[in-house]
């Protein structure tokens, strides 16, 4: 399953990105602040891979997702898609790019118009990206609402009428539309019942050996993270803390945090009872982080330097690059 | 937000400029011609002629415009042709009344307009919702004169509560205010109940009736504040216009407000006065609007507006 | 699973794709008709629009007949709705009157509304110099006192019905345009709009089937309130000589000139403004109705 | 296994339908379940089978038109609140049910402030101050793990990450103590750290304050850790209701087995998941028999022609399904008949 | 009509009290107070014979009477002298004598004053002091009508200390030696003026006066029905019955100088025509438009100068309502299928009314008339620049002589703005009026007039319609009220109560 390093291509190249929000006050509104949502972080995405994000909630997945689709402007960095530099295409290069590029957003309400009906919302992606042939588009539709377990009458149905299982279906289907090659999936099955996911998970995963599809998958629930990833990237606060194979990240996680969180899952499992890395300590926050290492504030290891200084992601393993002192 | 406002304020200019230069582009345009006017009945061609020529109105237009604007920018902007006096004084006479007039009839519009929309809205299509669209409607379609003339009918000429016409006192202000108030009062109830009933189907009401919060803390908080933007803009639109003087009610009531005024000298040519008037309802608008524009942020954090 | 869903939904697809937009109509149509005060309104509008068209045949008397020996009378069998200051039938001018005034007021209102709508979607959406430079000049027209833009387009383009009906359009495109804006502003970020972005839609999908739709509600209170403010500024146009002259029976001349009779002969004034009244009020309904039937929150 | 005595909510075949142009949605169609004081009931089932209406209709939140409860009672401290008038729901709702919503982003309200919004349920049932209220809502906000709580309280929702959203919903429905807080899906966007500390947080509301819990979720693991029964729900219904520890050791009814065998396994890699075949059946047109018969592999003629009553079939343990009566022996396979 | 002292039934006899301070509600603002550059009467209503009086007065039939001047005679065809009242001073302390006169004059005349009144007078050659008390008049031709221009409010005399101090304030600050003193201004609402205790004359009796601004017609009237207001002089003639029929007013009407006519642009087709002209001032039954659009308020118009003015001629004939001669002689001038025309109108409302019913009526010759409706400023434009076709046009005369009618409406050069807006051009009635003028004995004048008037009358440059009747309404509690057929208000014997 893991390929061998050379033949891997780069699909996306994200290059120091950062993303700032200011954060305002008074009666003027003059910036006092700012939310480091995203601080310097550069990753690569494989062609037909699935990376996948996870993380503490609020440290930056939605915020590195949006960026790379340029639905906010980020502060600086650089975005390479397939060679192209992505932050500096021009409005109607964009558009065209943006068919090879989708996303399934984390609220998927909020994410659909209100006032069209399913059937529009998906013609309309179909329309859009001109992706088939207008007489075949409802069929096209039906098929999508069918890869997401949705009946075909739902598409004279409006967003407000679904539950929010299937609203997040609506989302996936929108994504799947247009026939992109990278979809970021945000938070993508987080709503849907495990049967639903089971047929949504497999739905991807054999489009992805289909089409040679790439997913930036973003999600907490790591039972999921780990059937579907091939790499799994953990963040905390911001910054990248370890970016490694799926394998190596769920047998030997090395960054503090990942193994905080790893041991935090919950099983239906009567049987494997686990021992618990409780994290104590104040969340920090990314409006002021911690010097040094940002995890430094929680870590159960942390040592004089990690206060001070901040870890470089270094390569540990091999596929494996985690950024801590400790490990280095 | 503060760079936001001195830009805004900066912009008057250009504004000010363009405003001056098709009013006076307009006035070469429109038939009529002060000097005649000026000279009356029975003026000759020469009096007419010199007449023009002590108005200065012989010179090539373009420098004409010039002249104005070297002037204007220096805070002289002239002086009436009909009756001498300058230009910045006659206004500045009129717009302490018009601005008491206008915050007096906002006022009314305001609260009663938002009063009976958010009746309405919560109340869709019951008896009080019909009674109060119907007179809104009503409010609307029938001029402001009509109102005022009955006003003052039924409560100076018969109940004799407030004085006829004149400006000073509260009781001045009622009548007028109420006429003026009134068709913005309409406009504000039907935008703020349109507004409101989209507001109310939305989930974040569901949350608030979720808390146990009252009725009217849910309409009046939740509700309102989200359903303010389209609200606010005619609110402003309403109050920018009333600041730019009304002349039907102002001449009902005998105010001597901008209105008058402005449509006086428009009506004797008085160029100099009706670039004045302009500009000063250009500055006023180009303000109501920013105001607008910070409520719309003060209402909306996320509407971003740099 | 996937073939035999994919397999059901062809079959499906068959027989139902002709009639879908049609369907889509009958359903709005549907919701429409539920809302009995809409239908009521559409049934004021279709009656005026009725009594347009069939005022020669329907009017008792010569509208423009003059009989100063019976002039201001009250309503009387003879004249339903009395005698005006020289005598004419009132319900005949009110009838002749009908075409003229309810064509100033929807051409004028739609004229306006769609400038100003384009205008205010534009510079919502985009925002930054565009909203700038749009703003400011929709700022100056506002500040632009009626009478004296009324001059120049008679000066420019002449005294015609056409002209008053720009006129009083022209009057109301800032409304629409700051209306516009404003519910723009607020709708534009809204993660739907980004949803639609995602997909590489361009601009003018955005604003126009996204955007758009989701900010019609003020615009059709506007448009609709809009109405009784256009009739009765065309009429005061018609003073200054733009557009139809007397002894034309439009409606808010007609009220005007009740102006000097408001307590000798009130009837005077008050049968053009029910008229004016009426209509706005059938429209309001009708847009109320209208909004609702667009809104898929208040479908059944 | 903790005992718990006291009834604090009964519901008795609720049934909440949606009229709509296209027919009549019964998106709950005869729940009944209880609830005790201090007891943690879980509900998972099937998306779209109407969780989150069951739970909307218990603070009677349905929008309607087009949504009615249309039969059954909710027994609240033995109280119908259905019966009961739109101001006295209003003293119940938020003080002793509040509800956490499963959207956090529409249902959080775009423009107040995320402390704002939570220090106002608290104005309204606790009678604080406005000083105390806000200084309450933030220590809401660190209770439920959201770093530098004072800063976030004053941002809008908008201005908050997916998973800060819903803890601000969670923070306003704890906020005041309720006898009875129905989660809708509250951590569904929260990572697994913040979420045990949530749920660690809820367990401590329970131990304190009596609190009963709804919980409705599709992780099958919070379901275990947390909740003391379950109920699994499909097409409107109640399928199975029992001990939650049951349903992993016990599962009965083929949905819930088909649940189970469709979680990721984390102690083994999988190329492909398992999934329940078929789709749901429309809300609008419901089976006249069970409605997972048509998905169902055990499925016989009866299944297709007749609702399973809820039968009892453990001291604790209620599945409906005809598999588990008396009937299913006699009956011979709907497959089989087809095939004859 | 119904003058003051007929409507005093039902109140008992006047009992004039002194004091207090009339208040009168008008129509517009003054524009400036300076008599030398007014040219409207809201304006000059304000000042005249209020702040400033003139040598001599005009009485309720336009005779002049002395004033400033005693006395005064005509020492030949180009030299007027008077003799001027002693004791005299003006507001500001000045003394008024012959010197003041002429400073007055002179200032008028000097082409740097640029005064749009200057070419009224443009016939005066110069002032000349006698003494102290006497001042002769130049004329540089025989100018019979000269009493005529200075009893109108361009004769004002103002105070020659102002006027050679602060020449630009007299706008502003009137200063002159009439029974009021000027108080107050506020620009767009009120003129305030107080009694003159100094004054020459008999003081009024009242402490001040007000001029307030108030445009809408229904207010100004409300006002005086309530009290706030004592006299409004701008009434419309739809308010009649309702004042009549108040038992808190009184309405007061006089016989005005004006006429307003129907005006065909002589220069353009067809009313190049004058059997077309004729055919229409036929079609026309002026009777009924002053009954049914002005309420019988004022009277049927013969000529275009109404009987007040000097020079008018009793004998000379309206045109008949005719509709027989009027067919005939469109058929005489080749008009078969009848003809289209437009009728330009300003946007006063009586006029626009005329213009309606004119319209129905001409349509009884086959006449399809189309009104146009324009605003003052363009009306002006529009039949100064001769654009039109027939118009609805008046004429005020404020001088109440003939000269000042027959010149400016009849006369070549006035063709244009300066009055004949009919552009009307017929070198023997320039004659005649050249003549009139010059001819200093009256009865040879009138006659000169009547010539003209007849001639005109053949040519239907103008059809008249209506002769002006001038309305104010005063409360109760006003007594001694009168207008003077230039529509001036006069305060010498008012009282209220
Ligand atoms: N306004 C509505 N009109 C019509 N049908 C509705 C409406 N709201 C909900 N429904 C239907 O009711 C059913 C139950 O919805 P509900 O939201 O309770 O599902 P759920 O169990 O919460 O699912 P999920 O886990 O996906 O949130 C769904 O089939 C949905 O389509
Ligand atoms: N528009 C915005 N304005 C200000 N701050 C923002 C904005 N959007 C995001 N943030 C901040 O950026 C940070 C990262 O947010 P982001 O949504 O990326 O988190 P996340 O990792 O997706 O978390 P979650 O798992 O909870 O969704 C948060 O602190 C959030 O408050
Ligand atoms: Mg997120
Ligand atoms: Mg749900």
């Amino acid at each position: 399953m893991v390929l061998p390093v050379v033949e891997k291509k780069v699909l996306l190249k994200v290059n120091q990105l950062k993303q700032y929000f200011p954060i305002k006050g008074g009666f003027f509104g003059r910036t006092i602040n700012h939310v480091k949502a995203v601080d310097d972080i550069s990753f690569n995405i494989y062609q037909g891979e699935t990376l996948s994000i996870v993380g503490e909630s609020g440290c930056g997945k939605s915020t590195t997702g949006r960026a790379i689709l340029r639905l906010d402007e980020p502060t600086s960095g650089s975005i390479h898609f397939q060679d192209k530099d992505l932050l500096s295409l021009g409005k109607k290069e964009m558009r065209s790019t943006r068919k090879d590029l989708q996303v399934i957003f984390q609220d998927p309400f909020a994410s659909l118009n209100p006032r069209q009906t399913i059937g529009q919302i998906l013609g309309e992606a179909l329309y859009i990206q001109n992706v088939v042939p207008k007489e075949n588009r409802k069929s096209r539709i039906e098929e999508l609402l069918g890869h997401v377990g949705l009946r075909p009458e739902s598409m004279e149905r409006y967003p407000h009428e679904f539950s929010g299982g299937q609203r997040q279906r609506i989302g996936i289907a929108r994504a799947l539309a247009v026939d992109p090659k990278l979809i970021i999936c945000d938070e993508a099955v987080s709503a849907l019942d495990v049967s639903i996911q089971a047929q949504v998970l497999n739905l991807l995963k054999s489009l992805q050996r289909q089409f040679d599809l790439t997913f930036l998958f973003i999600s907490h629930d790591l039972g999921v993270v780990r059937h579907i990833s091939d790499r799994v990237m953990v963040m905390y606060l911001g910054k990248i803390v370890e970016i490694a194979d799926k394998k190596s990240i769920f047998e030997q996680p090395q960054h503090p945090y990942t193994r905080a969180l790893l041991s935090a899952i919950p099983v239906p499992n009567p049987v494997q009872e686990r021992e618990r890395i409780l994290l104590t300590g104040d969340v920090p926050s990314p409006i002021d982080p911690p010097s040094g290492c940002r995890f430094h504030t929680r870590c159960p290891f942390a040592i004089d330097i990690c206060k001070s200084q901040l870890p470089e992601l270094k390569i540990s393993a091999q596929n494996h690059q985690v950024a801590c002192h400790i490990v280095s | 937000m503060f760079v936001f406002i001195v830009r805004r304020i900066l912009q008057t200019i250009p504004v000010l400029l363009g405003v001056s230069l098709v009013v006076f582009l307009i006035m070469q345009m429109v038939p009529g011609d002060p000097a005649t006017l000026l000279a009356g009945e029975g003026a000759t061609k020469e009096t007419i002629e010199m007449i023009r020529h002590q108005l200065g109105l012989d010179r090539p237009i373009l420098y004409q415009y010039f002249d104005y604007v070297i002037h204007a920018v220096q805070g002289d902007f002239g002086e009436s042709l009909r009756s001498s006096r300058p230009v910045l004084d006659e206004i500045l006479v009129r717009l302490p009344i018009t601005l008491e007039l206008a915050l007096a009839s906002i006022f009314i519009t305001v609260v009663l307009g938002m009063v009976a929309g958010i009746i309405s809205a919560t109340k869709q299509y019951s008896a009080a919702d019909i009674s109060i669209m119907i007179v809104a409607l009503l409010g609307i379609s029938l001029p402001s004169f009509w109102l005022g003339l009955m006003l003052i009918y039924f409560f100076s000429v018969n109940l004799q509560w407030f004085p006829v016409s004149g400006w000073g006192t509260i009781n001045h202000m009622i009548l007028p205010a109420i006429t003026l108030g009134a068709g913005g009062a309409a406009i504000v109830a039907r935008m703020t109940r349109s507004s409101m009933l989209e507001v109310v189907r939305q989930d974040y009401i569901r949350t608030a009736k979720a808390k146990g919060l009252k009725e009217h803390v849910i309409i009046y908080k939740h509700g309102l504040k989200n359903a303010l933007i389209p609200v606010i803009t005619v609110v402003g639109l309403q109050f920018g216009a009333l600041l730019g003087g009304t002349v039907l009610t102002e001449s009902v009531f005998a105010i001597n407000g901008l209105g008058r005024l402005i449509v006086d000298a428009i009506r004797t040519r008085d160029l100099p006065m009706v670039q004045g008037g302009v500009l000063i309802a250009s500055v006023i608008f180009v303000f109501m609007n920013l105001a607008v524009d910070v409520l719309y942020r003060y209402f909306n954090k996320r509407i971003d507006l740099n | 699973m996937k073939p035999e869903v994919v397999m059901n939904n062809t079959e499906l697809n068959v027989n139902k794709k002709k009639s879908s937009k049609l369907q889509h109509w009958k359903a709005f149509y549907k919701k429409f008709k539920r809302n009995k005060l809409a239908l009521i309104g559409g049934y004021i509008v279709l009656f005026y629009i009725l009594l347009a068209i069939f005022a020669p045949l329907i009017s008792p008397q010569d509208p423009y007949e003059i009989d100063l020996v019976n002039k201001l009378q009250p309503p009387t069998t003879d004249h339903w709705m009395g005698t005006d200051d020289k005598g004419r039938d009132i319900l005949s001018r009110l009838l002749y009157g009908t075409r003229l005034s309810l064509s100033v007021g929807f051409v004028s209102v739609f004229f306006g509304a769609f400038i100003g709508i384009l205008l205010g979607l534009t510079a919502g959406y985009y925002g930054k110099w565009i909203d700038t430079v749009i703003m400011r000049i929709v700022d100056v027209l506002l500040a632009f006192p009626g009478i004296l833009l009324a001059l120049a387009i008679i000066s420019a383009l002449g005294p015609s019905l056409i002209n008053v009906m720009v006129a009083v359009g022209v009057f109301s495109i800032p409304m629409f345009a700051r209306i516009v804006r404003g519910s723009t502003l607020s709708v534009r970020k809204l993660e739907y709009i980004d949803a639609i972005r995602a997909l590489g839609a361009t601009d003018f999908t955005i604003i126009f089937k996204h955007i758009f739709p989701n900010i019609l509600s003020p615009v059709i209170v506007q448009a609709t309130l809009r109405l009784a403010t256009a009739i009765l500024s065309a009429a005061g146009l018609s003073f200054l000589g733009l557009g139809a002259q007397p002894p034309s029976p439009e409606w808010g001349a007609m009220l005007s000139s009740g102006r000097d009779y408001l307590f000798s002969a009130p009837h005077i004034a008050l049968f053009p403004g029910i008229a004016i009244s009426t209509l706005v009020l059938g429209f309001n309904v009708f847009g109320d109705g209208l909004r609702d039937a667009l809104d898929p929150r208040m479908k059944k | 296994m903790k005992q718990f005595e006291e009834k604090i909510l009964e519901v008795k075949n609720l049934q909440t339908y949606f009229f709509t142009d296209e027919g009549t949605s019964k998106a709950v169609n005869g729940i009944s379940f209880t609830l005790n004081k201090g007891e943690t009931l879980g509900i998972v089932g099937e998306s779209g089978s109407g969780k989150s209406i069951t739970s909307l209709s218990l603070l009677r939140l349905i929008q309607s038109p087009p949504g009615k409860i249309t039969g059954g009672s909710i027994l609240f401290k033995g109280e119908d609140l259905l019966t009961k008038t739109e101001k006295q729901m209003r003293s119940i709702r938020g003080n002793e049910i509040s509800m956490i919503f499963q959207e956090p982003m529409t249902s959080l309200n775009p423009v107040y402030s995320a402390g704002e919004q939570i220090a106002e349920a608290i104005r309204l049932h606790q009678k604080l101050g406005k000083k105390e209220a806000w200084n309450k809502a933030v220590d809401m906000l660190r209770l439920v793990g959201i770093p530098s709580p004072e800063k976030r309280a004053k941002q809008e929702p908008h201005e908050l990450s997916g998973g800060m959203r819903q803890r601000v919903m969670i923070a306003m429905a704890l906020a005041c103590h309720p006898e009875v807080l129905i989660a809708d899906e509250p951590t569904t966007a929260l990572d697994v750290t913040i979420q045990a500390q949530i749920l660690e947080l809820i367990k401590t509301l329970q131990k304190d304050f009596g609190t009963a819990v709804i919980l409705i979720t599709h992780d099958l693991g919070v379901v275990y850790e947390t909740c003391d029964r379950v109920a699994v729900m499909y097409a409107g219904k109640i399928v199975e209701y029992t001990l939650a520890k049951e349903i992993f050791t016990n599962p009965k009814h083929p949905y819930t087995i088909g649940l189970l065998n469709s979680l990721p396994r984390l102690d083994m890699d999988q190329e492909e998941l398992t999934t329940i075949p078929g789709t749901v059946p429309s809300p609008y047109n419901m089976p006249k028999g069970c409605s997972f018969a048509p998905r169902c592999a055990h499925a016989k003629k009866i299944c297709e022609q007749a609702v399973p009553d809820l039968q009892t079939t453990g001291p604790s343990t209620q599945v409906s399904c005809w598999m588990f009566t008396p009937q299913w022996e006699k009956e011979y396979d709907a497959q089989e008949k087809v095939g004859v | 009509g119904c003058t003051s002292d007929q409507t005093s039934s039902k109140e008992p006899e006047r009992e004039a009290k002194e004091g207090g301070t009339l208040v009168v509600a008008r129509l517009s603002d003054a524009t400036t107070l300076d008599p030398h550059f007014i040219t409207d009467i809201p304006s000059a209503n304000v000042v005249y014979e209020k702040v400033y009086e003139t040598l001599v007065v005009p009485d309720k039939n336009m005779e002049p009477q002395p004033l400033l001047a005693k006395e005064w005679k005509q020492l030949d065809g180009v030299t007027w002298e008077f003799k001027l009242r002693e004791g005299v001073k003006f507001h500001d302390g000045a003394p008024f004598n012959a010197e003041a006169v002429k400073t007055n004059f002179d200032r008028l005349l000097d082409p740097k004053t640029s005064s749009p009144q200057a070419g009224k007078l443009e016939m005066i050659k110069e002032i000349k002091v006698v003494d102290e008390t006497t001042v002769q008049f130049k004329l540089k031709y025989p100018y019979a009508p000269l009493l005529s221009i200075l009893v109108s409010n361009e004769g004002s005399i103002l105070s020659p200390k102002a006027i050679t101090e602060n020449s630009d304030k007299l706008g502003q600050n009137p200063v002159g030696t009439g029974p009021f003193v000027f108080k107050s201004w506020k620009s767009g609402e009120e003129i305030a003026l107080s009694k003159n205790k100094d004054y020459w004359g008999d003081k009024p009796k009242i402490d001040g006066v007000v001029f307030k601004v108030v445009p809408e017609d229904a207010t100004r009237i409300a006002m005086v029905e309530t009290g706030e207001a004592h006299v409004t002089d701008q009434v419309p003639v739809t308010e009649i019955d309702r004042i009549e029929a108040s038992d808190t007013m009184d309405l007061y009407r006089t016989d005005g100088l004006a006429v307003e006519y129907l005006s065909f642009n002589v220069k353009n087709k067809p009313f190049d025509d004058v059997r077309v002209r004729k055919a229409v001032a036929h079609a026309i039954e002026v009777d009924s438009i002053i009954k049914g659009v002005y309420n019988d308020v004022g009277t049927k118009a013969n000529s275009t100068m109404s009987p007040k003015v000097f020079g008018y001629d009793p004998d000379i004939k309206g045109y008949d309502y005719d509709i027989n001669e009027s067919k005939k002689l469109l058929k005489e001038a080749g008009i078969k299928d009848g003809l289209e025309i437009t009728l330009t109108t300003s946007d006063r409302k009586e006029r626009i009314n005329m213009a309606e019913v004119i319209q129905s009526q001409l349509k009884g010759i086959g006449i399809k008339v189309k009104i146009q409706v324009l605003e003052y400023g363009a009306y002006i434009d529009a039949t100064a620049k001769g654009e039109h076709q027939v118009s609805i046009g008046g004429w005020g005369n404020a001088t109440g002589d003939g000269d000042y009618n027959q010149f400016n409406l009849f006369d070549s050069k006035s063709q244009g703005a300066a009055g004949n807006s009919s552009f009307y051009s017929n070198p023997e009635v320039d004659k005649l009026i050249e003549t009139a003028r010059k001819e200093s004995d009256g009865d040879k004048r009138k006659e000169l007039y009547s010539k003209a008037q007849e001639i005109e009358r053949e040519e239907v440059p103008y059809v008249p319609i209506r002769n002006y009747e001038h309305l104010a309404v005063y409360g109760e509690t006003v007594k001694g009220l009168w207008l003077n057929p230039a529509n001036y208000l006069m305060l010498d014997d008012i009282t209220v109560q």
